[in-house]
């Protein structure tokens, strides 16, 4: 097991009601993994799930990856900067 | 020779004479820069890179972003200009972030060289369309009608 | 609705941030703003837009005008893009004169418009292109080797 | 027979060796017409002829152009801004 910072945006925070969250993981969890936790611990996330980014230490994610120990994730919007 | 690139969220004003000045070397001879502003009026009215528009006001703009990664991918942006346009000098990308009123330049985007048929239109215009598919900032827009966070339609391919 | 035209021969400072200012609407989004500079050092060989280049080293340049003659052709260049791209909301064309070192800019061309996919950077592009083939205005180089009139090669039709 | 202003810039200034000139002119005098006069009066101004651009009124002329009563007129070389 080991500890991730999880970061929320713009409508992932409204529906997550949070800016960020600490979670205990397993090893070997992939982005999908953390997804399924994630939707179990707060269900307001999932009808936005697809259309969810989410990015591990600053750098894209897919759904395949598997989490780092210690990393940095985001999850949000597709971007609308500019 | 080292080439200046500046990339920065910020919540200041942007100086278009100031971040100029900061990416014309002694050989630049031509700048293409790009900057958006807030619409206190929309009328378009259908769908544009992935933005649905219809006629509206504009109170103003909320704008947030994931600093670190934003300011990470907006030097990937200034990495991607320098591969496909090797002729390119300084760049600047600039977000401005916070609160924002019509008429407020919000983003910027210029590129530098010595001439400016060495591609600089369109380094400045991939940098603008770049940054908007990659660097994570949101706004949330206010009208009259209420909030409402405005969403972009890109996702990301494994290596951006 | 009046849409701002900006056009003039100045000898002041080009101030971008009033410039912009200038031409930006309530209905603005987007404005895509061309600059040149003195370059200090030219290292293109051969010869690109009329003018023959060799690697050389300039100390100034000193720009002149006949000014009544150039404001008429700005404003025209002004018209031209107007009727090309309807969509564009604000035109501000400035060439500084006088004597001009290194690092300076000395021309601007910027254009706005609601979105930046109407076609604002080819309008920038294409005032650039413009003045410097039908606005009265020269520049005599100053390097280190003397001075020289640097000369175009356009040639006005009737019309023009 | 009536007045026109000449003004010349940058080679053109230099190689006649004035800003400017009164011209008393016969009516109905076309722009080549005045070409050969100016070169009369100012032999130097000829081997820049081929490449030099002429206005009248603030309008690029061309030599078979009548020049009207008043005319303010302008040679100079291609122009080189920007």
């Amino acid at each position: 097991m080991h500890k991730v910072k999880i970061m929320f945006f713009a409508t992932l925070r409204t529906r997550a009601e949070r800016r960020s969250m600490e979670l205990e993981i397993e090893n070997h969890l992939t982005v999908a993994g953390l997804k399924e936790i994630l939707i179990a611990q707060i269900p307001a996330l999932e009808a936005s799930l697809p259309s969810t980014l989410i990015s591990i230490n600053r750098e894209f994610a897919f759904d395949e990856e598997l989490i780092p120990e210690g990393a940095e994730i985001a999850l949000f919007p597709p971007v609308s900067g500019g | 020779m080292k080439f200046p690139t500046i990339f920065s969220i910020s919540e200041e004003e942007l100086d278009l004479n100031k971040l100029l000045d900061q990416i014309t070397l002694t050989s630049t001879g031509a700048a293409a820069i790009f900057t958006g502003m807030v619409r206190g009026r929309t009328t378009r009215t259908g769908k544009a890179q992935g933005i649905h528009y219809k006629p509206h006001e504009t109170d103003h703009l909320e704008y947030e972003a994931y600093k670190p990664m934003a300011e990470a991918k907006m030097l990937q942006v200034a990495e991607e200009i320098r591969e496909k346009w090797p002729t390119v000098e300084g760049i600047a990308i600039v977000q401005r972030i916070g609160k924002l009123y019509p008429r407020t330049p919000t983003v910027l985007i210029a590129c530098t060289a010595s001439h400016r048929d060495t591609g600089v239109f369109d380094a400045a215009r991939y940098g603008i369309d770049r940054l908007k598919e990659i660097v994570p900032v949101w706004k949330k827009e206010i009208t009259p009608e209420g909030d409402e966070w405005v969403e972009g339609e890109y996702f990301p391919k494994p290596g951006e």
